[in-house]
């Protein structure tokens, strides 16, 4: 299927969920309403005409402009070979969302990843911890305002 | 929902009785970060009840380097070395699919003899990576002969990288616009003489390790990943298709012309055991050996004369825009996200490493196993922990 | 005079051995001191010319129970340890009791043999004469103690069974070499 | 800021000085000096000690107390335990390096560096005696000694050639068998002392596999000893003169077979490759041995090579002819320790082909399949004996020609090998590729 | 040297497990001191054998000792970790339930 046709699909289904769709360019997708995320999900591993079963990646984006941070589900379907993006902004002061570790239990990892690194909270997940950086570490780095820290448990970095 | 979620969901979480004769006292065993067998700085805490491994933990970590933080702050150009340093093993892959991100999203052609140069580096890097995986598979079950004859052999390959490029680990050979230098005189002699000398040794390591008893054994019904859990979990390359999903970038959605080629998708068959056994995930490896020896021949059959290098200026200057590309490593789908804003450096690139994928299954597989086939099912994933940690 | 010496040399460790079991609270090092009074027994076996009792002696008691001890200790130790020193009451109570009775053992002892000397040549214990005594005279006890060896091994196999329907861990339908 | 400890600058006075000046000018000069000459100093040991057993045994013994031919004797016989774990060591780098077509060490000392476990030798009594600070001192201490010792005491009964033995015992081969089951308490000791998870892992399983594959060891042993009717080792070495068809293993089929029973048991109890686990490296980090180093870890090391060769010393008292030659009346303890010292290279052979086994495979491998294996084979081997005694024509003829085939199947199989092994060797060239080829030497 | 050290020492032998078996609580201890007194009895055994008292009989009925020993460790661990198994310790004053 082509990414219009498989918007099609998802409009038909709920059509109040989807804010926007790119159909055509280098990366076709869709923004969804936060709330409708993981029926949005659930939709798109379970629907035949779909059937995305291999989430490859959870991209987190800090836009300080429009106050938002914008999460990238990328989801490949290995059966019909078919790609889509599912997109939902959120609020940068509190950014919240449900996990949908539920439907691909590889997000867990990736949403780990953004909590860790952007500071995304997921919501019914099953271990939300930090992954790659230390368990003490106070910040969230790939943040744009970022502090650059200048010390490290006593000992001064380097700039 | 579907009901494999629930039914992962609810294995996830089972407290059920240990399945063992005589309780013993629970140990919690920290293996690793410094571990012979955890291929790197990985630490798995793992709960065991004797020898009978209850839960496996993995800690990651311990190898970040802030690679996405880094590529918000260096051009295009300048991250290329970086991403030689993600999946270490396999250099020219990483810097393949990072190009090949800028490249889309720039819209830049990359002339015909590049393209097929990229494609015969990548192969043979992907030859030499599961080489490693191989000899350090035989390592881990512990046959040590194994490691030595693979480590030989990619000798010869990084010995042909190396004439290439000067560097015998981290290439950055692959740039934006095309390859950086061209092959240098009886290159392709060589290159061909290695391939002739691969193919038998494929062969003997099948008889030294592969239909070895004691290792099928070992490695056989042990650590299964059926392929709807290995789907769930988001496992790519020889790992997915060990558990028998015919699945490969290289087929699905082909970039560097590989629709031009002849090859097959080897996938596991539950031939010593059960589909998605760590001996199918091994023995994948091993075919795709023989596999990437197909299409390197027909590659270097296709290679015509030409410019290796487009156009592209020093600085590259990207449009706003967005794009996420994978393309096929030895250890699965390495993913760009990149987002730029119009500059000379990205807005944001996030960086999807297949390991990190991979290793997310471990705490499904690894419950109720034995202590021994932890090192089995680890070896049979097959991560690099510098992808894992990034 | 070099006998005497050897008997001491043996005597020695395995008294050391009870009391340092007594006194320890470490159950791993108690089954090690076990160990010390089980090879110093066989080497008074050997001293009194029972080679063959003696080598089976180090073969079943050390090679066979003193490891499995000690395994039973790994297996089960370091939490809830239970009580091992005795109370001050208890240990005054039981030191009497054990002096008493040693004083009796050693002064009936001491009364009833005095001057039996060895043997000048001893009794002949060789394998086979042993293994011919086994067929003869305890023939009896040989057959019962047989019996008893498969008794106690049905019987461990039996309290070590898995108690609940093992689903099998991995791979281990595939186990056999 | 980076952190630096403090450190007192080292004072030395007096003696302690003089020895420091003396070590730091003449140390390493005398180490390479010994090092360069060591191959002769080393032969020069081997000629010493033969030319030595045999003076006494010839001259001094008749006129000497026995306490001191026994002390002799023992010197003697730690000097070849010694040699046996030394020349093991470096064999074992060697047979490795060959099975993987490297050279293995070839530096230190004049000739294929043979001199590499001298030098690793030193090296380790020179190293930091480490003891973690949770360890259970004593027994940390002790654990190395209860390996090494024993397997040392092993040799006390075995017969190198007639008469060339510490003590014949009428119990002889129990007496191996029982120190090579203490043997076990040390590992143990040393895996529960050192306080480490991965140690007590390799205490456990050394405990659980040693344990067991000492019935199955034993119970093919006493086929043999059923057959000769005793347990003294030179008796047992006495009934197989008269050449390669009156050895034992090919006396009747279950003596042949119990030969392999032997020697699979015999590696589990060498905690050998592919029954390694106690300290398989790459699951167990170094199982029981993780908290060794210097010295202490040395004497495991010993005791491992040591235990190897007494193993197969047995073997080849048992089954093997013992000190007697394939052909009739060439006895010789030359013999003897070629044949076990093949015995030795091939369970390096394994170690270096073979993967390692999985533990509940160990213990299926025993329970399932070797220990009934070899109950079949004790009670076939007595059978057999009994219908020996009573010596039924038919059944003499049968078992004389059977023993013959055997002996056949045995001379093919060494054929079978030495041929393997000559074709190897002859196209090596071609064996190892076109690509080796050229980057190995001279080419 | 006559029959008289070894029977002392013997005696010793046999108040230390005696003492044992009844001061410690740990099952398994318990045992070791069970295996004090059966060798103590064994030792005796084979110091009257020596002695001239039975002939050869005082050293087969220590082979029977060892061997009795033997099975009894084995039943006696098997018993035990059954118990550890139920209720998580080797202090036999716990277990004072006939229902596990």
């Amino acid at each position: 299927m082509t990414p219009s046709e498989i918007i099609e699909v998802l409009k038909q289904h709920d059509g109040a969920g989807i804010v926007s769709a790119v159909a055509d360019g280098l990366h076709p997708h869709v923004v969804v309403k936060m709330d409708r995320l993981p029926a949005i999900a659930a939709l798109l591993q379970s629907d035949w005409r779909l059937r995305f079963d291999l989430l490859r990646c959870i991209s987190a984006i800090d836009w300080p402009a429009k106050n938002s941070i914008e999460l990238s589900y990328d989801v490949i379907s290995t059966s019909f070979g078919h790609a889509l993006a599912v997109k939902v902004l959120l609020d940068r002061a509190n950014p919240q969302v449900e996990s949908v570790s539920v439907v691909w239990p590889a997000a867990e990892w990736h949403e780990r990843e953004a909590f860790d690194l952007m500071g995304v909270t997921f919501l019914h997940h099953p271990d939300l911890r930090r992954i790659l950086l230390p368990e003490d570490w106070t910040d969230h780095p790939l943040r744009k305002d970022y502090p650059y820290p200048v010390a490290y448990k006593g000992l001064k970095l380097n700039p | 929902m579907k009901e494999i979620e629930f039914q992962y969901q609810s294995d996830l979480h089972q407290e059920g009785e240990i399945p063992s004769d005589i309780r013993t006292e629970e140990l919690t065993l920290n293996m690793g970060p410094q571990h012979p067998s955890t291929h790197g700085v990985l630490r798995v805490v793992l709960q065991t009840d004797g020898e009978l491994v209850l839960q496996a933990t993995p800690y990651v970590g311990y190898l970040h380097r802030c690679a996405e933080k880094i590529a918000e702050k260096v051009t295009y150009r300048q991250f290329t070395p970086y991403t030689d340093r993600l999946d270490y093993l396999a250099g020219m892959n990483n810097n393949l699919g990072f190009a090949l991100a800028v490249e889309k999203l720039g819209g830049i052609e990359v002339p015909a003899r590049a393209e097929y140069l990229r494609v015969i580096f990548a192969e043979l890097n992907r030859i030499a990576s599961h080489l490693v995986a191989t000899g350090c598979y035989g390592l881990d079950m512990g046959a040590f002969t194994p490691f030595v004859y693979c480590f030989r052999e990619r000798e010869y390959v990084l010995d042909l990288f190396e004439a290439v490029c000067g560097a015998r680990l981290t290439y950055s050979y692959i740039t934006i616009g095309g390859v950086r230098e061209d092959l240098p005189d009886g290159w392709i002699g060589r290159c061909r003489e290695f391939l002739d000398y691969l193919g038998p040794k494929i062969a003997e390591y099948n008889n030294l390790l592969s239909y070895n008893h004691i290792f099928i054994n070992r490695t056989g019904n042990v650590g299964v990943c059926p392929p709807d859990l290995a789907l769930a979990y988001g496992l790519t390359g020889s790992c997915l298709r060990g558990s028998g999903v015919k699945w490969d970038l290289r087929k699905a959605t082909p970039y560097c012309r590989y629709n031009e080629f002849d090859f097959d998708i080897p996938v596991g068959r539950g031939e010593k055991g059960t589909v998605g056994d760590c001996w199918d995930r091994y023995f994948v490896r091993i075919q795709e050996i023989g596999q990437s020896v197909r299409i390197i021949r027909q590659a270097l059959d296709k290679l015509t004369e030409g410019p290796t290098q487009a156009k592209v200026p020093r600085a590259v200057k990207l449009p706003a825009g967005e794009i996420y590309y994978e393309v096929e490593n030895p250890r699965g789908q390495l993913g760009f996200y990149l987002v730029s804003e119009g500059g000379t450096s990205p807005y944001r690139l996030k960086i999807r490493g297949p390991s990190f994928c991979n290793l997310s299954v471990l705490p499904v597989v690894a419950r109720n196993c034995l202590l021994a086939d932890v090192t089995a099912l680890l070896g049979s994933l097959d991560i690099v922990m510098g992808e894992v940690d990034r | 005079m070099l006998e005497r010496l050897i008997f001491v040399l043996f005597a020695l460790p395995a008294v050391v051995a009870g009391v340092a079991i007594l006194l320890s609270t470490n159950i791993v090092r108690m089954a090690f001191w076990l160990i010390t009074m089980l090879i110093s027994v066989a080497g008074l076996y050997f001293l009194m010319g029972a080679y063959f009792l003696g080598v089976v002696q180090i073969l079943v008691y050390v090679g066979g129970v003193a490891v499995l001890l000690v395994f039973g200790v790994m297996l089960t130790s370091r939490q809830l340890a239970p009580k091992l020193r005795p109370g001050p009451v208890e240990t005054l109570w039981l030191a009497t009791v054990s002096a008493i009775l040693l004083l009796g053992l050693v002064l009936s002892i001491l009364r009833a043999h005095t001057g039996m000397e060895p043997l000048p040549v001893p009794v002949a214990n060789s394998p086979a004469d042993i293994g011919h005594s086994l067929m003869g005279d305890f023939l009896g006890p040989f057959e019962l103690a047989s019996v008893l060896l498969l008794v106690a091994m049905l019987g461990a196999a039996y309290l070590a069974r898995p108690k609940v329907p093992v689903q099998n861990p991995q791979g281990s339908k595939g186990g056999a070499v | 800021m980076m952190y630096v400890p403090e450190r007192p600058p080292v004072e030395y006075k007096g003696l302690s000085l003089a020895i420091v000046r003396l070590a730091t000018k003449w140390g390493p000069a005398g180490i390479s000096l010994l090092l360069r000459f060591a191959w002769g100093v080393f032969f020069a040991a081997i000629v010493v000690l033969v030319t030595f057993v045999w003076a006494v045994r010839r001259f001094i013994n008749p006129l000497l107390p026995w306490f001191i031919r026994d002390v002799v004797v023992v010197v003697g016989l730690l000097a070849f335990v010694c040699i046996v774990a030394i020349i093991g060591i470096w064999g074992e780098r060697k047979v490795s390096g060959r099975i993987q077509s490297r050279l293995g060490p070839m530096r230190t000392g004049a000739w294929h560096g043979w001199a590499q476990s001298l030098a690793d030798g030193l090296k380790f009594v020179q190293k930091e005696d480490l003891i973690p600070r949770d360890a259970d001192q004593p027994l940390f201490r002790l654990a190395p000694y209860v390996a090494l010792v024993p397997a040392f005491c092993a040799y006390l009964t075995i017969p190198f050639s007639l008469g060339w033995v510490f003590r014949e015992s009428d119990v002889g081969l129990l007496f191996v068998l029982a120190m090579l089951a203490i043997e076990v308490l040390g590992v143990i000791m040393a895996g529960w002392a050192s306080n480490s998870k991965w140690s007590l892992y390799g205490a456990m399983r050394a405990a659980c596999q040693l344990v067991s594959y000492e019935i199955p060891m034993g119970l093919s042993l006493l086929a043999v000893v059923l057959s000769v009717g005793s347990l003294n080792l030179i008796e047992l070495g006495r009934a197989q003169e008269g050449g390669w068809f009156s050895w034992l293993i090919f006396r009747n089929p279950f003596l042949f077979l119990a030969f392999f029973t032997y020697y699979i048991a015999s590696l589990a109890s060498c905690k050998r490759s592919p029954f390694d686990l106690p300290e398989g490296e790459s699951e167990l980090v170094a199982g029981f041995h993780t908290e060794y180093s210097g010295f202490r870890f040395v004497m495991f090391f010993f005791a491992e090579y040591v235990a190897m060769f007494a193993v197969s010393a047995l073997a080849t008292i048992l089954f093997l002819g013992g000190w007697n030659s394939p052909v009739a009346g060439l006895c010789s303890p030359l013999w003897f320790v070629l044949k076990s010292a093949f015995l030795v290279w091939v369970q390096m052979w394994f170690r270096w082909t073979l993967p390692r086994i999985r533990i509940d495979q160990v213990m299926h491998a025993c329970v399932k399949y070797l220990l009934p294996l070899s109950l079949l084979l004790f009670v076939g081997s007595s059978l057999w004996q009994l219908y020996d005694n009573r010596a039924h024509p038919a059944f003499e003829g049968f078992a004389g020609l059977l023993h013959y085939v055997l002996g056949g199947v045995g001379l093919l199989l060494l054929g079978l090998f030495f041929a393997g092994a000559g074709y190897g060797y002859y196209n090596r060239n071609r064996l190892v590729g076109s690509m080796v080829r050229k980057h190995l030497p001279g080419a | 040297m006559g029959v008289t050290p070894y029977l002392i020492l013997s005696a010793i032998l046999l108040v230390l497990g005696l003492t044992i078996v009844i001061s410690k609580r740990n099952a398994i201890v318990m045992l070791i001191g069970v295996e004090f007194i059966l060798n103590a009895a064994a030792l005796n055994l084979v110091a009257f054998s020596r002695h001239g008292i039975g002939g050869l009989a005082g050293q087969t009925a220590a082979l029977f000792v060892i061997v009795i020993a033997a099975a009894e460790a084995v039943v006696a661990l098997a018993i035990f970790l059954n118990f550890y198994h139920r209720i998580a310790t080797v202090d036999i004053d716990r277990g004072d339930q006939l229902k596990g």
